[in-house]
């Protein structure tokens, strides 16, 4: 005799579309202020790097001292920092992200040419991690512990491989000696399966951790047992009841895991030379072309915020429970 | 004509361990069988052997196990499915989980429907097995998500589950555990009304009250094994094992009032001589209520008033949500009313504060239905209650008075059984000296015979020190037992009050009338009458 | 496999194919008008014609000129214009699209980092007629038709020239024996397709007429292993800037050439600063320079692809004084015995020399990942004769602040030229990098006067032989003053399969795509 | 890359064989001597070039060969552990300082601070890990200091989710009411109760959340944004190597399969931790 019975309370709330729209119109009022202080972060982070920026700029070049002064005047770099900030400010209020210093066009160009490649890379990757991780935990799911451990063993040590250097074995083997690949360049589909296989071989292990204990988890659930009863096949029971379960803690990890990638990639487009955003950063970083450098950080942030939308929304979907709120 | 049903020394084993061992039964058509039993004494198990879904890794054998005839000793995993739900449902133990919650229920009803092709047009038959079932408005709850439904309609529609496929043996795995008596009362009425209509019951419960009240049949478990069966009239006012008998003592009820029920503490054979003292607590007219976004604001307390003298116990009762627990906070300034006043030792809540709060919150502990969440997951047993009194005396004096042995103390608490935890909680409330201590459902978590030993502990160290108790549950029985006050509460009002044997006996409420009536176990009732004590 | 200098033409030309071609760098911008770097010049010269070519051996030869006359004062220039040339974009070339191009250059508005600088002295262009132009200097320049030679000042459609100078980033049009549509695209790289109009190569191209390659495809791949498997596996047909250990293997693979050639200009080497710190002492300096094993750690870390410097310039620079060599020797008793001498006569516990129990420590201040080898071998050659070399890795800002401020001991560049005169960028007083004249070329901080007025005497030379003499003079002045630690001698390198023919490098050492042709 | 700046990786027990852990703590031995105390391990200076002996194959003088410059590449391994490993300890160790503080601030600090901390967190938790990194090192200038400040602002916000989290759930437990109850003083309570209690997931979570920390600090280096050369660090040696691949196998062979054993040994390690401290609270 316990308490848990729940009381039924007739629900009398505002209308679907009204909560919707409020929770949509929160998130977007959190989504600015996300992005909002991540500008403001990076603008004063950046200002804060040793060498002024006109110098950083004509680094190692013979500008001539008039040149000097129209880069300074065109990129107000002799205002103080705090008119500099708020013109800033003021011009991505207009969706206006700049000029970049260094590369001399718009930055929303340069990281519109180069964002193509690695959202394909982005996206190529999470295909990867999802199919393979529900390939990979359906299969060690129902099997012996000896098996599980060596599930889980190779899991570990895919995780423990440096992606970099599982990239330059994946080039050595593949491109370099057998010549399926291209070693350079990311054109096409055929360059894209290498970077791919790199980059989400940490996500597919974690993933597929997470998965197949969710599998575990939710297969020693009561309502497994009285799917069970009902006479359903094994099939139909991880199809219609137990995925679900266990990819509910998969949304939120792969919204965490697209996140991490816009970073993940910046090393996987170094190793296999490919087009990216990431290369296109480390450059801006190390050249200090502060317009740039916050588009970037903008986009990853932007990207991060609507990956997580999305994953709420998946939640949403998936589970009724969350819908109360 | 052969039982449905024919069991013949059963054993489960579970990696080598036997869970089960050595069970036989029969089940007729149309019959009701029950098994009683502790828990972990093997029921579930038992039951789902007749499904073949005893768990991964069980090794069922038996000389006989059989299903209208058929074998199931020997049966594939194919015929096993054209036998579940079709042949056999279940309702399974954990009814608030056997839902799954992310399907709408009407699509949990159908599965049966579908997988075994009962009709061509699903929805309707839906609609009706959950009116069957005795869920109102079906039309609104096939909608709806399991989350969504109270416990009672949840088990309800997982009953209506179990019978879409019009099994000829329906398996009900402690189908009222979760459920307040006018629910439970409810739940057992369709149930009866299923087997009156000829299906065959199994019906799994520790509550012997519920089983004398429904079955035609039963056995008595105990360490996987049956170690007592017949009719119910029989077993219950005949007991041949001492097991039964100590069962069917542990029950409280009015008619023990003032014994004890596990006759561990032969103290308590003497008689009462307590008196209530001075008025320790005063509530007036506090009122409480909760606001949460989105929703009506829920009145949890809605003027209650009453009083708590030294020494007595003050019981309160009422169905799940009534407030019971808000008020027991509201005493140990916890949650603080809206309007009105709660005054201890003739001081309100609200004019203490700093050192002398703190000081007066020594003097009204608090014991929970769950422990184990009470006490610091890192602290051992002698810690929790060195934390309430660092003198190290008394507190090997409180363990030994509540019956832990030094052996179990020096361990976490989480490695205790739950009666041992709870004896540690009220060792712990003792320690800081209280006058009262609030007892919020101690006892509900707890099988029949630990819940007689905590409650003859408590009982005991009322006796022996004079604290007030308040004690707060839903068991009728229970509170009948203990308590000198009641109160009955419902929607945040005290509907009744006065003392115990003139409100529960003969209630005047009709509220109160309502629940008492609820209350399952006549047939126990009438057999405990003629029991002899001890 | 194999190893050219500079492949002649092996059997007849072919024309048709596409070139497909690795490189390791990119332009932040194409136009080499604007962007200072290599990779621009690399990428912009098959788009552009000069109005002068620089060919082998400093000479230079007439190309979109086809004749120019000096005045005495040697302050103008007048250039006739070679005549039916047209651009890509179908303008004519003529005066005025000189005009317009030297006036570009030098508007600030442009915002050039080097073209603008490489003709500090041009003063202003004057149309003479239809096709010749008149360009004054401010001063006189004997680098003025060296700079006209580069790509930085190749010739670009006028019409290209009004609008942002930013549009031209991506697309450069000119007059040269490829175009290309869609220009460069950043990371990816650029394609260009042959100008089939093309009849007026420089003096003396061994092709006078349109290119042999129907199109050439050029990929942008930063890592030099990638680069190299690219190339192996047959992605690509040529690759440019091959690492040493892959260049020594690919001169050993069949199917596969390694073309290569020393670039002109000043070897890679140490620089010291000559104004302050231990290196001050022109003892310490000899002493580095000859107690350290330069050929050695060359060897060690290039694989024996690059030789080990041998003088100021690199011996096929024009003017290079091949008399200094024995100068460049190896000789650890008298760098001991020099630095006996300078007063570090006495070691400290770790082996390294004292004065007056000061360390002989020297910082040497780098910024550029590619040096760390030859770093750490140089520190554990100078450790040798007990010098202590502290290495400074800085990021870019530091690294300029403590240049301009001549805060460090020990800098490290190249810098390839088609002449002598790169002696004066990078040791004349007037190029010494401070906070008020911002970033310039003389690390070595160097100001000995006797030098400066060699420089002077070479600028004012009326004749290549008296240039040369004076440059000669400038560089056993140099050498005797130990003002540079010459390293190894730079190298072009292009590896590519076979059937790439007829390989040879433009004077700044990038491959002269208007040649090439692919066996079919 | 999934790093731990990323995920808070929910890993459940998972059995680990008796001999996993032993191996994986003889590892771990044997990078803690290498990272303390290099000396004990071989006696040869990692940063002593020997211009006589470069890229030499393994042998019975260097066992792992030497490296371009003559340097001993088993030395060099050495020593290396302690960038790799210390970075990744110290990032991880600032990281958990940083969380448990914040988070505690933000669960104790009302409705206010807990709305300004959380929207802080949000900030830098938007920005992926490593590109928080780059910004640090390119502030701070690459050094093994700024790899370890970076990977741990980065990871801060995490930690301090799941501390608030549990601050949270620890303070609303039934445990603390009875503290309360006991008449002790709020602060005794929340350091005596809710602290000790709310921290040991994020302990789980940086013991498993090292071996990523060590990935990651190694992946900085081989970009160039850990510490400086001469500096032993693995990243580094591979991101050397690489270039020397076609000619000798050595100097990216050995770095990696430190790296990899390094690594896997400190998650065997954290999922045993973990799975024995879930074991101890559920
Ligand atoms: N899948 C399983 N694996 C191992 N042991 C099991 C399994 N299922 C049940 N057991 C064990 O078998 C014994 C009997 O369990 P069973 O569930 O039948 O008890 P019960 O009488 O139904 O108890 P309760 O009243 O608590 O439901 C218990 O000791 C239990 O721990
Ligand atoms: N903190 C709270 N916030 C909002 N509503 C609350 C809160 N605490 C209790 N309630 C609501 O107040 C009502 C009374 O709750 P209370 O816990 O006192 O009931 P109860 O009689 O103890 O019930 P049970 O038998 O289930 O324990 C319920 O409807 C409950 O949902
Ligand atoms: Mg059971
Ligand atoms: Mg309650
Ligand atoms: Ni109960």
């Amino acid at each position: 005799m316990t308490s848990l019975a729940i009381k039924s309370e007739p629900r009398r709330v505002s209308p679907a579309a009204v909560r919707v729209l409020r929770v949509v119109a929160v998130r977007l009022l959190g989504a600015v202020g996300v992005l909002v202080g991540a500008a403001t972060a990076t603008f004063f982070l950046i200002q804060a790097m040793p060498g002024s920026t006109t110098d950083v700029l004509l680094a190692r070049t013979q500008a001539s001292p008039a040149v000097r002064a129209q880069v300074i005047a065109e990129y107000r770099l002799d205002d103080s920092l705090f008119t500099q900030f708020f013109a800033y400010l003021g011009k991505l209020a207009t969706g206006d992200f700049g000029t970049s210093f260094v590369l001399r066009r718009p930055v929303w160009d340069a990281i519109g040419t180069q964002l193509p490649r690695t959202l394909e890379l982005v996206a190529a990757t999470l295909v990867l991690t999802v199919v393979a991780s529900v390939v990979l935990a359906v299969i060690g799911a129902g099997r012996r512990r000896w098996a599980r451990s060596l599930f889980s063993g190779v899991e570990g040590l895919i995780v423990a491989v440096p992606p970099f250097w599982l990239g330059l074995v994946l080039l050595g083997v593949f491109s370099f000696s057998l010549h399926w690949f291209p070693a350079i360049g990311s054109s096409d589909f055929s360059g894209l399966v290498l970077p791919a296989i790199a980059l989400a071989a940490h996500p597919v292990a974690v993933v597929t951790r997470v998965l197949r204990e969710g599998l575990l988890r939710t297969l020693d659930e009561p309502f497994v047992l009285a799917a069970r009863a009902r006479g359903i096949s094994e099939v139909a029971l991880r199809a219609r009841h137990v995925l679900r379960h266990a990819a509910l803690p998969v949304t939120s990890l792969l919204g965490w895991i697209t996140g991490s990638l816009i970073g993940g990639a910046v090393i996987i487009e170094i190793v296999f030379s490919r087009q990216g955003v990431g290369r296109l950063l480390l450059s801006a970083v190390q050249n200090k072309d502060m317009p740039l450098v916050i588009g970037v950080v903008l986009l990853a942030a932007t990207v991060f915020v609507v990956v997580n939308a999305l994953v709420d929304a998946a939640a949403w979907l998936l589970d009724p429970r969350t819908r109360e709120h | 004509m052969s039982p449905l049903v024919r069991v013949r020394d059963l054993v489960v084993a579970f990696g080598g361990r036997p869970a089960v061992r050595g069970v036989s039964f029969d089940v007729e058509r149309g019959q009701v069988v029950a098994l009683v039993g502790e828990s972990g004494s093997g029921k579930s198990v038992t039951a789902r052997s007749l499904l073949g879904l005893c768990g991964r890794g069980a090794v069922v054998e038996a000389d006989e196990l059989a299903f209208d005839g058929l074998d199931l000793r020997s049966l594939g995993e194919r015929q096993w499915r054209g036998l579940r739900g079709r042949r056999v449902g279940l309702v399974a133990q954990d009814a608030l989980g056997s839902l799954d919650p992310l399907r709408r229920v009407g699509a949990e009803v159908a599965e049966p429907l579908r997988e075994h092709r009962i009709v061509d047009r699903v929805r309707p038959e839906v609609l009706r097995l959950l009116a069957d079932a005795g869920v109102p408005e079906p039309e609104v709850r096939e909608r709806q998500w399991s989350h969504q439904l109270s416990g009672g309609l949840r088990q309800r529609a997982l009953i209506a589950t179990a019978l879409a496929a019009r099994p000829e043996l329906l398996i009900a795995d402690e189908p009222t555990t979760a459920l307040d008596a006018t629910v439970q009362k409810q739940v057992l009425g369709l149930l009866r009304a299923k087997a009156a209509a000829g299906t065959a019951l199994l019906l799994i419960s520790h509550d012997l009250a519920v089983v004398a009240d429904l079955a035609d049949y039963v056995h008595v478990m105990k360490d996987g094994a049956v170690v007592e069966h017949g009719v119910p009239a029989d077993v219950l006012t005949n007991p041949r094992h001492p097991y039964t008998r100590a069962l069917l003592n542990a029950v409280p009820t009015a008619e023990r009032r003032g014994r004890g029920l596990s006759g561990t503490i032969p103290a308590l054979d003497q008689p009462d001589r307590r008196v209530p003292g001075r008025e320790l607590i005063t509530v007036t007219d506090v009122v409480k209520r909760y606001r949460v976004r989105g929703r009506p604001p829920i009145t949890a307390a809605a003027g209650v008033s009453f009083t708590v003298r030294a020494g007595e116990t003050l019981g309160i009762v009422g169905e799940s949500g009534s407030g019971k627990s808000t008020v027991g906070r509201m005493l140990l300034g916890l949650v603080a009313p809206d309007s009105g006043a709660v005054e201890f030792d003739g001081v309100p809540w609200s004019a203490r504060a700093g050192a002398e709060r703190r000081a007066a919150r020594r003097r009204i502990q608090m014991i929970y239905q769950d422990p184990l969440a009470s006490f610091d997951p890192r602290y051992t047993g002698r810690q929790i209650v060195t934390e309430a009194n660092p003198d190290p005396e008394r507190v090997a004096e409180l363990l030994r008075l509540v019956g832990l042995a030094e052996s179990q103390v020096d361990r976490p608490a989480r490695e205790l059984s739950g009666g041992q935890r709870q004896r540690l909680a009220i060792a712990r409330a003792l320690a800081a000296d209280p006058a009262v201590i609030v007892c919020d459902e101690p006892v509900s978590a707890l099988d029949v015979s630990i819940q007689a030993q905590v409650l003859d502990v408590l009982v005991d160290a009322q006796r022996r020190l004079g604290v007030a108790y308040v004690f707060i549950s839903h068991d009728l029985g229970v509170v009948h037992h203990i308590a000198d006050r009641v109160l009955v509460m419902r929607d945040g009002a005290v509907v009744e009050s006065g003392s115990a044997t003139a409100v529960l006996a003969e209630p005047r409420h009709q509220y109160t009338k309502d629940l008492v009536a609820a209350v399952p176990g006549t047939v126990l009732r009438q057999a405990q009458s003629v029991l002899k004590p001890g | 496999g194999g190893t050219t200098e500079a492949a002649g033409p092996s059997g007849a030309p072919v024309r048709g194919g596409t070139l497909r071609v690795a490189v390791a760098d990119e332009p932040e911008c194409l136009d080499p008008q604007q962007s200072p770097t290599a990779a621009s010049r690399f990428l912009a010269r098959p788009l552009v014609d000069s109005l002068v070519n620089q060919g082998g051996g400093g000479r230079i030869a007439p190309w979109l000129a086809t004749e120019w006359r000096v005045s005495t004062d040697r302050l103008a220039y007048t250039f006739t214009l070679r005549k039916n040339v047209k651009f890509a974009d179908g303008a004519v070339f003529d005066a005025a699209a000189v005009k317009a191009n030297l006036d570009r250059v030098v508007n600030p508005a442009t915002k050039s980092l080097l073209a603008a600088s490489l003709i500090s002295a041009y003063d202003k262009s004057t149309v003479v007629d239809e096709h010749t132009v008149e360009i004054r200097l401010k001063h006189p320049d004997s680098t003025f038709l060296s700079a006209l030679a580069t790509p930085n000042l190749g010739i670009q459609s006028p019409a290209t020239l009004t609008g942002d100078p930013a549009a031209r980033c991506a697309t450069v049009i000119g007059t040269g024996p490829f175009r290309s549509a869609e220009g460069f695209a950043s990371q990816k790289g650029i394609s260009y397709t042959r100008n089939p109009d093309y009849a007026w190569p420089p003096e003396g191209a061994e092709n006078d007429g349109a290119a042999w390659l129907d199109a050439i495809e050029i990929q942008i791949a930063p890592d030099a292993g990638a680069r190299y498997g690219a190339l192996t596996s047959g992605q690509v047909d040529a690759i440019a800037n091959v690492s040493p250990t892959n260049a020594r293997e690919l001169g050993s693979t069949n199917g596969f050439v390694l073309h290569s050639t020393p670039y002109p200009g000043i070897p890679f080497s140490y620089w010291p600063n000559t104004a302050s710190g231990p290196f001050a002492d022109r003892k310490v300096r000899t002493a580095f320079r000859l107690g350290i094993d330069w050929p050695r750690i060359t060897e060690n870390v290039y694989f024996g692809v690059y030789g080990p410097a041998k003088g100021v310039l690199t011996p096929t620079t024009p003017g290079y004084d091949a008399s200094l060599e024995s100068q460049y020797r190896f000789d650890v008793a008298e760098a001991n015995r020099l630095l006996d001498g300078a007063g570090y006569a006495t070691k400290d516990s770790q082996g390294y020399r004292t004065k007056d129990g000061k360390r002989l420590t020297v910082r040497h201040m780098w910024s550029d990942a590619g040096v760390t080898d030859l770093a750490t071998q140089v520190q554990a050659g100078a450790k040798e004769i007990g010098i202590e070399t502290v290495e400074e890795n800085l990021d870019g800002g530091t690294f300029v602040d403590r240049l301009l401020k001549g805060d460090y001991d020990l800098i490290d560049t190249n810098f390839a030229a088609p002449g002598p005169q790169v002696l004066q960028v990078l040791l004349g007083a007037e190029n010494i990098p401070t906070p008020e004249r911002g970033i310039a070329n003389n690390m070595a901080r160097y100001t000995a006067p006797a030098v400066q007025a060699d420089f002077a005497r070479a600028l004012e030379a009326a004749d290549q032989e008296s240039q040369f003499k004076a440059y000669a003079d400038a560089q056993r002045k140099i050498t005797d003053d130990a003002a540079v630690f010459p390293i190894y001698d730079d190298r072009t390198t292009f590896g590519a399969t076979s059937r790439v023919n007829s390989v040879a490098f433009l004077a700044d050492g990038a491959p002269d795509f208007h040649q090439i042709w692919l066996s079919q | 890359m999934v790093t731990a700046l990323d995920t808070p990786t929910p890993v459940r027990r998972v059995r680990i064989p008796r001999a996993g852990i032993a191996a994986a703590l003889v590892v771990l031995a044997v990078v803690a001597i290498a990272a303390l105390a290099p000396g004990l391990l071989t006696g040869v200076d990692p940063n002593h070039a020997d211009l006589g002996a470069t890229l030499r194959p393994p042998d019975w003088d260097h066992w792992f060969g030497t490296d371009q410059n003559g340097r001993d590449l088993f030395a060099r391994v050495a020593h290396g552990a302690g960038a790799s490993v210390l970075i990744g300890l110290g990032a991880t160790g600032l990281a958990l300082l940083g969380g448990i503080v914040i988070g505690t601030l933000a669960a104790q600090t009302g409705r206010w601070g807990d709305e300004i901390i959380s929207r802080l967190l949000d900030v830098v938790l938007a920005v992926p890990g490593l590109l928080l990194v780059f910004l640090v090192a390119a502030v701070m200038g690459a050094s093994g200091f700024t790899a370890t400040i970076g990977l741990a602002v980065g990871t801060v916000p995490g930690f301090a989710r799941v501390v608030r989290a549990e601050v949270l759930r620890v303070r609303a437990s039934t445990y603390v009411e009875a503290a309360h109850g006991l008449g002790h003083p709020g602060p005794r309570v929340v350091l005596v109760h809710v602290v000790p209690n709310a921290v040991g997931p994020v302990f789980a979570l940086a013991t498993v959340s090292l071996g990523a920390m060590i990935v990651a600090s190694s992946s900085l280096s081989f970009v160039g944004l850990g510490p400086k050369p001469p500096t032993a660090e693995w990243g580094a040696m591979l991101a050397a190597g690489r270039d020397l691949a076609s000619v000798a196998w050595w100097p990216t062979v050995f770095p990696g399969v430190a790296i990899t054993l390094t690594v896997l040994a400190v998650t065997v390690l954290g999922q045993h931790l973990q799975a024995r401290f879930e074991r101890r609270t559920v």
